[in-house]
């Protein structure tokens, strides 16, 4: 098994043991911190090799995506799941933008195995973190009421991971060769290391998060897994219209499948406070990234295998 | 206080969630608060746990130093704008300072 | 305050090591308060320098807002348990409230 | 409060620069204070925003519980040594302590 | 000299010297946790080879000794050293017990010598860390008070450092090669380097316990000096016993040295509050891990190979 | 474009746009605590190949120069500036004295070229740490006045850089090559990416002390900018009259021109309090710093090819 799903495995296990062990806050920070950095640079030099023109199609593409996914999602958690009007607007942003540590988990998951896939994806990841946001605020408010959309924009585009993801992707795209291997050991190598102590960490959350299940019940947990299988098989048609190779339909299903627990949770706080928070980050944290670190992920590379026609 | 002169002010402490930081240092300054500390803090309360363990889940405990006046809008304004929403925990007392003009 | 209803609760604040903090919570939930507020601090009293550089030399500042029967049992319980043989200080103040059946 | 003996001590809160954290605690005991406690915080007053992004820039929390005479001591010798120069604010309140004996 | 050491003596002398230098708590924490974490899949990667049966003998042996050793530290303690019996009790847990910062010495030690030690020393390292919390409550309580043993063991076996060690263990144990490989460079190539951090760190926090020492006096010196060499000579003995290797019985003799300052304190603020805690971590932090880490490894070593018949 | 440069000004525009972004302050102060002890232990393994005694000259001469610059600083602050006595002093101090973030971008500029640069540089930046705090305080206060000067040495004596430079270059020279060779992944392998974490934090830290610059006007700039000008010839020059080879000749020029922003303000903060540090802060940090990173380390690299005769 591979290592870096172990330590998850040990956070999980020792937060449901109630164990007395936590990653110090500033730590847990910095080390999302390097991977967001880290995912950035490694896309922005694959994508320095390429016309950016060529990848604006795959881009739009995607923004639609992002932004179908919550709308799918939304009438689900209202009507089926009978949560409250901006819960599940809430909830369904959620789903509709992306895990950064999933799409890790996946990406390591790829190299461990020598899949190709398309170089682009951590664009791709950057495009599909905002539209449902912005979905999600529409449908709890609706577009009338008096949001302050410029202050919503920005916080979102100046929030943490957009603006780590971006300028990795910028400063790979920019800088020389040569300097790149000067930080290579620090941003690439230790990459696997410190993705095992990110989901150590991510384990000890995601059993306290577990532990809030049980108030809210079954209808969460069915949507927690069943709504990334969905997004899954979207994904994964996208990433054959678009003609991926199968390492890079597989990664776009999971980037489709995973549920964010970082840029999300914030802008809505700040955006939908009436929306309970706990209830997303159940979801997300308790179920959906537990789901796709162990299961999901080999199970869309299976899908993707399964397309009719897929790229290299 | 024998030779030391003493004037009496509010201070007012807020405990909420870390994640409205920014908005509501900025809702202080509107309502008339000369300044403020803050600290990193954890807790628990009717909303439940709140353990600092990851972003989202960190408190804050803002003290202000200011008059009545100004004590008495914010109060009001956090009630309005913040109470239903969010983890918020807001404590009144009297306390005595040296330089009176400074809040 | 003019038109704001506030309460007068009892503020306990209790400085002591950071090792006791999962025992002396639970104690606190057990006695009757409905809340309390962590912080991590560093500090000298009678039992020398507590200055946080490793797990075991940490203080941590627990605020709790209760009423004056919880705050008498919470003494009480401190003093008996936890006096003799830990770093610990428990100060009591008056604090006003805007929800006092909160706490 | 019932059967638990308090008596009214005072309590100085002091928010200062970080940078002086440890001539201020000098300071402190040598002005007779037994004990203090101390939390990293960051703020806002007349001297500006202070943020606590880099070594030179955080504040510091600094309680003490002490007898008046001792508070009016520490208080003159603040004023007169660091007022003028650092981002510093101090306030006094009356707490109940158990040992007065303490402090 | 070894580079780590000289870390050691520049934290020594800079802190009793009162430099203004201090590794930030967080930054300590996440040290001592990585040392734990590689220590454990370094011990975890080698166990994997090998028949579990096997080792059964072994740990059995040491939970023997670990037992032992506070037995006899105890009423030396309590006599010799006129202490009162529940801080007799718990500075004899804590000598019983083991630190994973010397063993971390120690292997370096080794490894930079070239010198071979058996794999299952992590193993036998977690298994030494709790038998002497155990009696050292004994001895301080008597068996018959209703001390919560249920709690104890929870809180023990719970806790970081046995947490970690286990977790490491497990995942070194159960983790395919290749993905093994991916994290090396994270939590072997680096492991010196934090190594050092730590023992900077660690010196810091020796010159303040040195500080102390001048009020509990001679005495308790003698003890921080003369306990990890009786207990040397055990290990080295139950090494021979077990038919170790040169290398193994130094590491042995080694654990069997080193006083615990993490996993003991705690249990014993909770289950002795009435010990006082700076006597016994003024002996350990002040006393034996300077002690150890700069003079004893190389002793125990030099033991080690006068050893009669030693394995390879 | 060099990464590290790219990392700077992605700090420096996240910050101007008032982006959600900080690093941890327990992880940024780890990450200048390395590169104090990086740099000690690089010079101090280069020293270990040479007779100690010929450096003293060099020592000598750079010492004379930590207290030539602030002397030349502070009449033109004072009556150009019309700045108070004892802000003139204080920024003079900050002038007189280095950065070690601007020395390690330097060194990395160096790395990168393959630049050769003489093996005690870090040595003379440690000795041109502290001559211009001295300097500084006796500009502010006069000789006459009963500083206590024992403390203030104490205190820059045993500050954090000093110590840990010092610190380092004595590890570096007394350590064993094999040893040294096991901490070399975490200390050198690692610099410059955790460098580039480094000057991310100090882009984003630059913009605030930018936002300060309104308040205090044009001198302050110009100032910010003429006087590492100034300063780079005079350390170029000596760097001429040293005989130091071309890289050398740059180094001991960037090191002039470098401007405190870590010993030096915490020392005035203390003995010279009324001056305000947001000053001198905004000048070091807001202007200078940028400055040298983006623009003056090639220049000063041109000016000392440009000297008449240099070394290798
Ligand atoms: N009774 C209390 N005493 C002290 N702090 C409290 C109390 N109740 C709540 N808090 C703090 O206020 C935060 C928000 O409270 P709540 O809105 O009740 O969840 C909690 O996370 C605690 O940090
Ligand atoms: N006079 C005091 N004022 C403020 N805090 C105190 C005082 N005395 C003790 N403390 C705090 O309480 C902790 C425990 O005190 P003690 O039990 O006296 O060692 C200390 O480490 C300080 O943080
Ligand atoms: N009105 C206030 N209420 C609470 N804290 C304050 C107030 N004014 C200043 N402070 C704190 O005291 C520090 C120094 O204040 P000042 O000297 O006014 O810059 C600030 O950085 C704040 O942390
Ligand atoms: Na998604
Ligand atoms: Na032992
Ligand atoms: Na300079």
């Amino acid at each position: 098994m591979d290592p870096i799903i172990l330590f998850f495995l040990l956070g999980l296990i020792a937060g449901l043991l109630r164990a007395d062990l936590r990653l110090p806050g500033s730590i847990y920070e910095f080390v999302s911190m390097l991977l967001l950095i880290s995912i950035g640079l490694k896309g922005g030099v694959e994508l320095a090799s390429q016309p950016f023109l060529n990848l604006l199609p795959d881009m739009l593409a995607v923004v639609l995506m992002g932004i179908a996914l919550p709308l799918v999602a939304f009438p689900v958690l209202l009507k089926l799941g009978g949560f409250r009007r901006a819960d599940a607007a809430s909830i369904a942003a959620h789903y509709g933008s992306v895990s950064v540590g999933t799409f890790a988990v996946g990406v390591a998951w790829m190299v461990t195995r020598d899949i190709f896939y398309e170089s682009h994806l951590p664009l791709l990841l950057v495009m599909l973190e905002i539209p449902a946001i912005l979905v999600g605020i529409i449908l709890a408010r609706g577009m009338s009421k008096g949001t302050a959309w410029g202050d919503v924009s920005r916080e979102i585009l100046l929030g943490k991971s957009i603006v780590l993801l971006v300028g990795g992707l910028l400063i790979g795209w920019l800088a020389d060769p040569a300097g790149m291997a000067s930080i290579e050991p620090f941003f690439f190598d230790l990459f696997k290391g410190i993705l095992a102590v990110f989901l150590l960490e991510m384990g000890l959350i995601a059993a306290v998060q577990v532990g809030a299940l049980r108030k809210y019940g079954l209808f969460l947990v069915a949507f927690g897994i069943l709504m990334p299988l969905f997004s899954a098989l979207i994904g994964a048609g996208l990433g054959w219209l678009l003609d991926f190779s199968v390492g890079g339909t597989a990664l776009l299903a999971t980037l489709a499948a995973s549920a964010s627990y970082i840029a999300v949770p914030a802008a809505m706080r700040i955006s939908v406070p009436e929306a309970n928070p706990t209830l997303s980050l159940t979801a997300s944290l308790g179920i959906t990234f537990p789901f796709n670190v162990l299961i999901g992920i080999p199970l869309y590379y299976e899908l993707a295998q399964r397309m009719p026609i897929a790229g290299p | 206080m024998t030779n030391l002169p003493f004037t009496i002010r509010k201070l007012m402490t807020i405990v909420t969630e870390a994640v409205i930081e920014q908005p509501l240092l900025k809702d202080l300054e509107r309502l008339g608060a000369h300044g403020y500390t803050v600290t990193s803090a954890r807790g628990k309360g009717s909303r439940g746990v709140r353990n600092a363990g990851w972003e989202a889940d960190g408190n804050i405990r803002i003290e202000v130093v200011c008059d009545l006046d100004t004590a008495t809008s914010i109060a009001a304004h956090l009630k309005e704008r913040y109470y239903d929403n969010y983890a918020m925990v807001m404590l009144l007392s009297d306390v005595q300072v040296m330089r009176p003009d400074k809040f």
